[in-house]
């Protein structure tokens, strides 16, 4: 068998600019953050992301200018910021390129790409702003004429239905990412990827996408994950490279883990409301740490041990969340 | 972590709770026992962990990341947290909830939103011109689907001139007259919907009052206003004309074991309600 | 919370005459038999099957004269019977309108069905007589007027793609069973569902029905089945009433309980080939026999014991299954 | 239940082996290492597997009932079976499999049939006219669409003059001149497939011969004659003219130990090949 373990700096290499890109997780949940802060210190430019939902991850990429175009439904930090003023300015500045979706449209693109077909239809969405095509963005960018072979002809289509009558459905295009990247919880080591606990729409981004790269906590052995091979979300041969890297989906959140570390995000959150907040912000946590080691003792123990999980719950017992 | 509270009916005074929990409480009582309620992060979080102490045991909680019949005992801070799973009947993934939703198996959905018009048609995505805005806000999630696809859908709005307003910025969330596009016409949404009309925005409360809908011509009005809120008030801080003929009364406050429950069983760490 | 406790019997009493029914299982695995039989028993007449793939059980169903329509793409006994001998008598004869589909087609149906979509997109089976619209026997039948609300209008459909421009695609309609039967591993007294190995189809035909019956190796605690809700494949919510009936998948086997009683099978193949052999086998097996348990007293604990699989294996290691 | 056989690999001689058994191992032969092998029921796995032990160790087998991967250690008897379960990377469904073969991520599956033409257009469905049959047959199953769109697909036959047919009664699985609805238009595969054209049938593995296809005019012709089998022989067991004009000889038999794993390894029960 192929070796498929990477360093965390080798891994993030195969991903070239320009490249179409989606995430495991969801909004402050199991983002593959190490390779996310890897990205942004190899200087990963025109990005085209393509996401069921983004998240804090997503404001850092396009704080840092990695990003030329935006396909999702939703950007933010959830309780712990509401407004991505990243993209905010990014879309007034006319550097980015955002095509609004709604979550069943983006879900079933990815659902779309993983299953080979060109489309799904869906009734998600009639009535909605989301289907005006005055505002397809990347039609009145010129980018629909087919030259980037993964930038569908049209923002959406409908057709009549001819079993039920039921009317005119809405299809959405196929997602079809070069490259997605997965935080989990397990993978062994030729590939196979277990995820605990929800798992938001991991399965489909994956199997969308031509290349996946999957961080996990922990490398185990093969063997050990094909005992119970119906508790595992991904066979082995899709996965291209594997790396290890406890803690590193911090500041997000994972299963039986972590919890998110929201005063971490609040703190980007805050600092991500000028350009200069931003840039300071990502030098002292990004550029200004070499590795995700370091990024790991920056935070230090005590901080990391608040946010453990409990065995029991999943979450963490120890982490302060409100004011009480 | 279940404690047992002394169940004190009686209704709480005014000073006695914040806006926040009467917006709760009012949610709460939205929903019937049995009913499957697809909750977004926040206030809805807490209004269905509510119910399931009170008045609809049997509720089944879907959160849209992915868990279905959750008997969360810490309460979760978004729908994508771990607390999501707990006691949950299944914790799958956004595939299986939102095909289970457009199947048409989900009675009420709570939702919030940036703004709304007087037809329930909800923004979450810009505020200003789409293609040249002032604001960007997170988008529409699910937001958008959620609220084409549940029976009945309440939105918990806050009140306020800029965001109760005649049209809304960018139509995010279909309400009951939708533009039906591609043609760009405005509808009745039960035409725009055809067979597959399922329902619609059934309540919003905000942190004046509750509202309900007129099917037929898919206005809101007002069905009850909060204790200490006036007509006068209401409008005030409303962008369209309010229709007050079929209001009913004062909104019932928070019963003390309401209150007890919402500060000692489902948020006693003060995520979404400090101490007072 | 509703009690979901049913007898067998009374579960079955809820399927009526001429309903669209759908089962859980592959081929001759996890087919819900203490069902099939009480159906038998019952006399359940004019169903209208759709099966992402049948097996001895459907051959029961259809021997004993229960099914007027029959939507697959598969019915046979596997290595134990190439044969389906019940269904090319009933096609001879006229009693059964058979529609073909292929694998794909059928699981998109399903998958159709359980999203509330009215079709979904595929490429499979191009260039064959599947989309023959000759062979359309629905449709020869006059039963494509739409007054069957579970009928579509048309076997198939035909769309261009308009995202990729990748040609016609070939659409399939949404299954709508009025009810699935499943059986499974365990099932929670509120009616979640475990359902350990292989899943086959059993999550696709479920969610496509409006009703779910499930049968159950075993009815143990939801908080059992909650501790480990990633585990589970269906929410209680959706079921309707569960039954226990251990050995109830018998002759078909299941992972980490039984395995395929092959010889039982062969009997029932080599009895099927005659109306009268069928008749026999059902007098003796199905109609002479009062109740599930009087079924498996019949049957008799020795041969249940070497069918039992061994706990590491999940397989049995003491059934005979070849010449040597 | 790995057990170490001694590597023999001179050629076994006639007599020494069956008609199976050649047909198992010039199947297994068709694998390239670390390929992603689709098989179904019967021979095909018993190819797989001998695979798996010899020249494709790294091969990745899917089993269309809800397998990735599997390292069988005892034979399956139908793939649904538990032991198909055994090691394998992800134990899923059908939706999961079915999708990744859409997906294009198949290379080589092996198939059966009942009957073939010249075209490689198999019929699994039924003998005789459709709607008005002579024979009943289980059906397509997943034959249309695996070998829809896998890269490359093995057929495994028995070599009859009725199975071996100018036309076969029902096109159940697409060859390499198929007929294209709704049109009902003959044309060729690729034609057919236009972009969504992945490849098709690759080899044709008889108890007589292996046939090969020449994609542009879309013609099987004989690649191997098994060892005993003449031109004559085989013509007479065919329903339709056959090619010889590339025949490059004799089919290499079996080694002894190809032999010893399926028979020590494989299939020691003895479920798809009794010992003699």
């Amino acid at each position: 068998m192929r070796d498929k373990r990477y360093s965390l700096k080798e891994a993030v290499q195969m991903i070239q600019d320009g490249s179409m890109i989606t995430f495991s997780g969801f909004t402050i949940w199991r983002r593959p953050m190490a390779a996310i802060y890897e990205m942004l210190r190899q200087e990963k430019r025109n990005l085209h992301l393509i996401e069921v939902n983004s998240g804090t991850h997503t404001e850092m990429l396009m704080g840092a200018g990695a990003v030329s175009i935006w396909e999702s439904c939703w950007n933010g930090h959830e309780l712990y910021g509401k407004v991505p003023y990243c993209m905010d300015r990014k879309i007034k500045s006319g550097e980015i390129i955002v095509e609004d979706y709604s979550h069943q449209h983006i879900l079933y693109r990815m659902q779309a790409g993983a299953a080979g077909v060109p489309y799904l239809p869906t009734w998600a969405s009639r009535g909605t702003d989301i289907l005006n095509p005055e505002y397809d963005m990347l039609g009145k960018a010129g980018l629909r004429d087919g030259k980037n072979p993964r930038i569908p002809f049209q923002k959406f289509g409908y057709a009549p239905d001819p079993f039920y009558n039921e009317g005119e459905i809405i299809l959405v295009p196929a997602a079809r990412p070069d490259v997605c990247i997965i935080h989990a919880q397990q993978v062994g080591e030729e590939g196979t990827v277990r995820v605990m606990g929800q798992t938001f729409s991991d399965e489909q981004a994956a199997k969308a996408a031509d290349k996946v790269i999957v961080i996990a906590e922990e490398i185990v052995p093969e063997s050990y994950l094909r005992e119970d091979p119906d508790r595992n979300l991904l066979p082995s041969y899709i996965v291209d490279a594997i790396v290890e890297a406890p803690w590193g989906a911090h500041p997000t959140g994972m299963y039986g883990c972590y919890d998110v570390d929201g005063a971490f995000i609040s703190d980007f959150a805050t600092a991500s409301k000028t350009e200069s907040g931003t840039q300071d912000w990502l030098d002292e946590w990004v550029y200004g740490v070499g590795s995700h080691e370091e990024y790991l003792d920056k935070l230090n123990v005590s901080r990391l041990m608040n946010l453990r999980t409990n065995s029991f719950y999943k979450y963490s017992t120890r982490a302060k969340r409100g004011s009480n | 972590m279940e404690k047992v509270l002394v169940q004190n009916k009686m209704y709480a005074a005014p000073g006695e709770y914040t806006a926040a929990d009467l917006l709760a409480v009012a949610a709460a009582r939205e929903v019937n026992n049995d009913e499957v309620v697809f909750a977004g992060t926040g206030l809805p979080v807490l209004a269905v962990m509510l119910a399931a102490q009170t008045t609809a045991p049997d509720c089944k909680v879907i959160y849209e990341a992915g868990t279905i019949g959750s008997r969360s005992t810490s309460l979760p801070s978004s729908v994508g947290d771990p607390r999501c799973v707990e006691g949950c009947s299944i914790a799958s993934g956004l595939l299986d909830v939102f095909d289970q939703l457009q199947r048409g198996r989900v009675d009420l959905a709570f939702l919030g939103g940036a703004e709304i018009d007087q037809y329930g048609n909800v923004n979450t995505t810009v505020v200003g011109d789409y293609l040249n805005p002032d604001m960007r806000f997170p988008g529409s999630g699910g937001n958008n689907d959620i609220n084409s696809l549940a029976k009945r859908t309440v939105f918990i709005m806050v009140q306020e001139k800029r965001r109760f307003k005649e049209e809304v910025d960018y139509l995010t969330s279909p309400g009951w007259r939708v533009r039906q596009w591609p043609s760009g016409e405005w509808m009745h949404r039960r035409e725009a919907y055809g067979k597959k009309f399922l329902g619609g925005p059934s309540a919003v409360i905000s942190n004046m009052a509750v509202y309900r809908f007129d099917e037929e011509t898919g206005r809101m009005y007002v069905d009850t206003l909060h204790p200490g809120i006036t007509e006068e008030i209401l409008q005030e801080n409303t962008g369209f004309t309010l229709d007050f003929s079929r209001c009913r009364g004062e909104t019932l406050p928070p019963t003390h074991a309401e209150l007890d429950i919402l500060y000692e069983v489902v948020d006693p760490e003060g995520i979404f309600l400090p101490k007072k």
